[in-house]
């Protein structure tokens, strides 16, 4: 049998979620028998690929790459999950839609900067005007709320992915958790 | 106690034969039975508002549903508090709530013990299909031992009913309408300036979220104690 | 007063009145009062002062004719003649001619179907009586049936007429008057209450302003006759503040009331006591809701409560209380004076009577209506409103305001009752008729009511408070062209969620504009979903300049 | 601030307070007068203060945060001074119909205000208001007290020109 291809992005998030993922441990070893790796922070992979299986997302869509990022991973994926709060919710990214991107961005490169601040306009993704979840962008097809969600509760919805079934995993994730 | 005779009524719940007094509510005596109606609004000792809408059930021979706090038993009634139109509502109404606030659990003093997480989870909401609202609201932590994020305030007015209703002090209520709608401490200004206020903590203590909390604690570390309202109520009643 | 002095005061009114060759009337009810006929008013008794002919000729001030649109309106009692957009300087003419023809160049038509095809009960009088003056309303009949009601029959006869009459409330639902005025009649307790609902508060319906302004004292016999039914002695109107000629008028005909005994104690000689007083809303639409109201009359938030129970069992202050709407209490006097049979020999089987329609928006007259029910909105629409200005084609007829919905051309046929409005996604409501042509956009008309709802729900209820203003954001995303089909999914389930699950009559109702545009005007929201265009340009659509796939 | 529960002591010398609690009076100071007294306060104050909130409260003993709930769940309360002239235009169905958010868009490009908004000279203030009950002269405005009505964009910023000389 051929090995599911997995993949794994971060957007915008604090990358707890992979953390979370890798705390699986020994565990890891028995997914990596089953899956291939094929786009992930951790591993080396530049190009997204076609054809992936799973792709786990964490974080929200914060700026125009984001957005324009999952839109293309939505095209090559067949299972999209949304992993972790800001994956799901918005959360802590999104805490900056009541006073505007605008407002974070002063905040950030002017005021609090005393060598020649500048608000950065070159190689750096223009932020949205709203931070948003995935499904607001692109249709998502399961989510895995929590912040982060635990070892065992990432353990137990690939175990039930890779199976080929979606896992009821209600009782080990909430917001939040 | 009332020397009347109560009239005691007999009907269905969940195809459960049950009964109660006259002056019982489906609620009651669905809770004597243990069966679960999701609520948030309401609280055993305050006075009902039948707001929140989580806990309407169908009655078997009317199209129209019905709140179980404040809908009283009948003789006959067919009471019905789990079906697939039910479940989606109640999902609907809570994703409705979490659109309309800012409930970043993850920042939450109140996570792992708020009422609205945890019904979330137990409905099995795993994500929130609304576009969520985020309104610009503020935090007041100009009071003493309290602080009021209204982010985190889902307007169920338990705050207000117990601060006037058993606490005697009316310092909350509610201003605006619709959307706009708010508590309020005195005339809206900062709680620590309420010239009503008594500090007596009850409204903290019954607040289902985190919009109302002790000071002084970090995130998941707010637990609240509700033990006290029976207890009132019941020394009350006593003493009658 | 008694029965005896009634006839007596009727007799020297008529007489007063009859020493008048000529009566002028011109109209001062709000419509005409912003065209300036209290000025129109004031020339034609300057003139009749300079003609000299004070003892010969009447100017009375008097209440809405109707045809708002063409204000300032005159009428000449005698001849019929109505004259329409009359200016001050067209008193001299007016005056000059009430022995001869009539001035064409501002005659209007007062033969047209706009008056024949009308049947007038509650407007009887409107146009027609002077408004401050209780003497007109008793020379037209007034209070004779609270004369009637109060020295022959028996309060369980009096709601057997009602009942009889077939009336049902004219705010909106439709109950039946009877069953609520017995129901309260029988609800133990006391003291017991009689509110009249003047919160007229459907945009684009101005039914009860016309009534309260035109013939205040029929509203306060229909309330005394309630009270009478139902056994109260207190009565309130809970009237809009922004309605200030029609609460002045309100007053100042309790007050006349009170002097003649029509109202206070010892009513009409006998034991009866009964007291009005106005209480003002300030601007909630939701206090039209029946429980809301009553918080409102009670100095707090209009925040309407679960029911049951029902006002009728627990209303005000814990009370028994009969709410009913001004055009419903309108209808009473002559229900009693005439009989309920005869009430309910006109409209339809299920509709008896007659309903006021505030006529509006796309149509050539714009203006306060009385027709039989069942009458069709066709003949409503072009027949009594004169069609569509300027070459237009119908789209719509919107009735019942923010909780009713859009009726499409193809049931302009269909007779206007509460059941076939109900069945075609509308209802009756209090008496808005908005008439739409090509140039409205439906989805645009959708969002404008959902703006109104969300914006008017007092917050309360979750599904009301944040289910109407979601959904005003996804007609809001459909009208400027950003949204997917999805949304529309989105928009129907919410529809569904907030029509079952709110707690009140307002968040029930809100979802009804769109379910009924999305009926008969799918095609519309979906111009603007997929081919991302406004049919009636009514919608600033922006195409995005570059298109990325 | 304190507030007197009990106390019917007007909160300064203003004369006008005669006729505010004339209005309580009248009404035995119950607290259900609450919404009768704040119409009458702003009648004659032309709108409701905080002072003007505060005594309300303690004259009727009617718990401060309910009466600024009251006063804020009615939108016919207004909580700030409005300017010297008010602008109502009527966004009811028939006036929507017929052209009333052309008319808006006109005075906020002339003016910048928005209904509920005041011009910063404290000259206008624009006011929405539901459903005048003038649909038969739609789209009408109330100026100054008086009801105007089939307006144009062009004649509404004009008549307000008159309040800017």
């Amino acid at each position: 049998m051929s090995k599911v291809r997995l993949a794994t992005v971060w957007l915008d998030g604090c990358s707890g979620c992979h953390m979370s993922l890798l705390d699986m441990d020994e565990r890891l070893v028995e997914i990596a028998d089953k899956v291939e790796i094929v786009y992930s922070p951790l591993v080396d992979n530049k190009e997204f690929p076609q054809e992936v299986d799973i792709t786990l997302v964490e974080g929200a869509i914060g700026n125009v790459e984001d957005e324009e990022k999952i839109k293309m991973i939505r095209q090559r994926t067949k299972t999209l999950v949304s992993l972790g709060d800001c994956a799901v919710t918005g959360n802590v990214p999104s805490m900056r839609n009541t006073c505007g991107a605008k407002a974070v961005l002063e905040r950030v490169y002017l005021e609090n900067v005393t060598l020649q601040p500048q608000i950065p306009s070159e190689s750096v993704p223009a932020l949205r005007s709203r931070v948003c979840p995935v499904r607001e962008v692109v249709k998502v097809d399961v989510f895995v709320p929590g912040c982060p969600p635990s070892a065992d509760t990432i353990h137990a919805l690939l175990v039930g992915l890779l199976s080929g079934s979606v896992p009821d995993i209600s009782l080990l994730s909430r917001f939040g958790a | 106690m009332s020397t009347a005779p109560a009239r005691v009524k007999t009907l269905k719940i969940d195809d459960r034969d049950v009964s109660g007094r006259e002056e019982e509510t489906i609620l009651d005596v669905a809770r004597q039975n243990r069966i679960n109606i999701p609520t948030l609004c309401h609280v055993p000792g305050l006075s009902p508002v039948g707001s929140c809408r989580l806990c309407l059930v169908e009655i078997k021979g009317s199209p129209k549903l019905f709140p179980a706090c404040v809908t009283l038993v009948r003789e006959g009634m067919e009471v019905v508090t789990k079906s697939e139109r039910l479940a989606s509502y109640r999902k609907m109404i809570l994703e409705l709530l979490f659109s309309d606030g800012n409930h970043i659990c993850a920042v939450c003093v109140s996570n792992g013990n708020c009422e609205l997480q945890s019904l979330a989870q137990n409905l099995g909401i795993d994500s929130i299909r609304f576009p969520y609202r985020f309104p610009k609201l503020t935090v007041d932590a100009s009071h003493q031992r309290f602080v009021v994020d209204h982010n985190r305030c889902i307007l169920c007015a338990r705050c207000v009913r117990v601060c006037g209703e058993v606490e005697g002090a009316h310092t909350w209520d509610l201003m605006g309408r619709g959307t706009s709608m708010r508590i309020i401490s005195d005339m809206n200004e900062a709680w620590g300036d309420s010239e009503t206020c008594t500090s007596c903590g009850k409204c903290v203590q019954l607040c289902p979220t985190g919009a109302l909390v002790e000071k002084g604690k970090s995130v998941a570390e707010m637990s609240k104690k509700k033990g006290f309202l029976p207890y009132i109520v019941s020394m009350r009643e006593g003493r009658r | 007063m008694t029965p005896e002095e009634l006839t007596n005061t009727i007799t020297t009114e008529r007489e007063t009145q009859e020493k008048f060759k000529h009566h002028v009337c011109v109209c001062v009810a709000a419509g005409c009062l912003s065209s300036q006929s209290d000025k129109v008013k004031a020339a034609l008794e300057d003139e009749i002062k300079r003609q000299g002919r004070e003892h010969e000729c009447q100017i009375k001030g008097v209440g809405c004719m109707g045809l708002c649109a063409a204000g300032p309106l005159v009428s000449v009692e005698e001849t019929g003649t109505l004259y329409q957009e009359v200016k001050p300087e067209d008193a001299a003419e007016v005056v000059a001619s009430l022995e001869g023809q009539p001035v064409a160049r501002i005659k209007g038509p007062s033969e047209a179907p706009f008056f024949t095809r009308q049947v007038k009960i509650v407007l009887e009088n409107c146009g027609k009586i002077d408004p401050n003056r209780i003497e007109d309303y008793l020379l037209s009949g007034g209070y004779q049936s609270l004369t009637k009601v109060l020295t022959e029959m028996t309060p369980a006869q009096i709601i057997e007429e009602v009942y009889k009459s077939g009336l049902r409330g004219r705010g909106g639902a439709g109950y039946p008057t009877g069953l609520k005025w017995s129901t309260v009649a029988k609800a133990p307790g006391s003291p017991k209450y009689v509110i009249c609902n003047a919160d007229e508060g459907d945009p684009g319906a101005f039914m009860d302003r016309s009534v309260l302004e035109s013939d205040p004292h029929r509203v306060l016999e229909g309330m005394a006759i309630a009270a009478y039914a139902v056994g109260a002695s207190q009565g309130y109107v809970y009237v809009r503040a922004e309605y200030p000629l029609a609460i002045e008028r309100l007053q100042n005909a309790i007050k006349q009331a009170r002097r003649l005994r029509f109202l206070g104690i010892d009513i009409c000689g006998t034991t009866f006591n009964f007291n009005i007083d106005v209480r003002l809303g300030a601007g909630a639409f939701v206090c039209g809701e029946e429980t809301a109201l009553i918080a409102s009359v009670e100095g707090r938030r209009g925040n309407p409560k679960p029911r049951p129970p029902y006002p009728a069992e627990a209303g005000l202050w814990g009370c028994p209380t009969l709410i009913n709407n001004v055009e419903t209490f309108a209808n009473i006097a002559p229900i009693a004076g005439r009989g309920g049979n005869w009430y309910a020999s006109i409209g339809t089987e299920k509709s008896k009577g007659t309903k006021v329609f505030a006529l509006a928006g796309r149509v050539a007259n714009t203006d306060l209506i009385e027709v039989p029910m069942g009458m069709t909105l066709r003949e409503i629409v072009f027949d009594i409103g004169g069609g569509i200005p300027d070459g237009k084609r119908l789209k719509a007829v919107q009735t019942g305001g923010p909780s009713g919905g859009c009726i499409p051309e193809q049931f302009l046929d269909m007779p206007v009752d509460y059941e076939s409005l109900n069945k075609l996604g509308s209802i009756m409501g209090s008496g808005g008729m908005i008439v739409m042509d090509e140039t409205s956009c439906m989805v645009d008309v959708a969002k404008y009511f959902m703006e109104f709802c969300m914006s008017e729900s007092c917050g309360k209820c979750v599904p009301c408070r944040v289910g109407t203003a979601q959904m005003y954001d996804l007609l809001h995303k459909i009208t400027e062209g950003k949204a997917g089909l999805e949304d529309l999914e989105m928009l129907e389930d919410l529809c569904d969620l907030v029509r079952n699950t709110s707690l009140c009559g307002l968040g029930q109702s809100a979802p009804n504009p769109v379910l009924s545009t999305l009926r008969y005007f799918r095609d519309e929201y979906m111009e603007h979903i997929v081919n991302k265009t406004c049919p009636a340009g009514i919608c600033k659509i922006k195409v995005p300049t570059e298109v990325t796939a | 601030m304190w507030t007197e529960f009990g106390s019917t002591t007007p909160p300064s010398s203003d004369t006008r307070w005669r006729i505010v609690g004339a209005a309580m009076r009248k009404h035995g100071y119950r607290p259900n007068a609450l919404i009768e007294t704040l119409h009458t306060v702003q009648e004659t104050f032309g709108y409701l203060d905080e002072q003007a909130l505060r005594f309300v409260a303690g004259a009727l003993r009617v718990p401060l945060s309910q009466v600024y709930g009251v006063a804020t769940f009615y939108h016919f309360f207004n909580l700030k001074p409005q300017g010297r002239h008010t602008c109502v235009i009527c966004t009811g169905t028939a006036c929507y119909i017929k052209g009333v958010p052309a008319i808006l868009t006109a005075i906020e490009e002339t003016y910048g205000i928005k209904p509920g908004e005041t011009t910063s000279d404290g000259n206008i203030s624009l006011v929405s208001a539901r459903c005048l009950g003038s649909c038969g002269l739609a789209p009408a405005a109330v100026m100054d007290g008086d009801v105007v009505g089939k307006l144009t964009p062009l004649e509404t910023v004009n008549r307000m020109r008159r309040w800017t000389k």
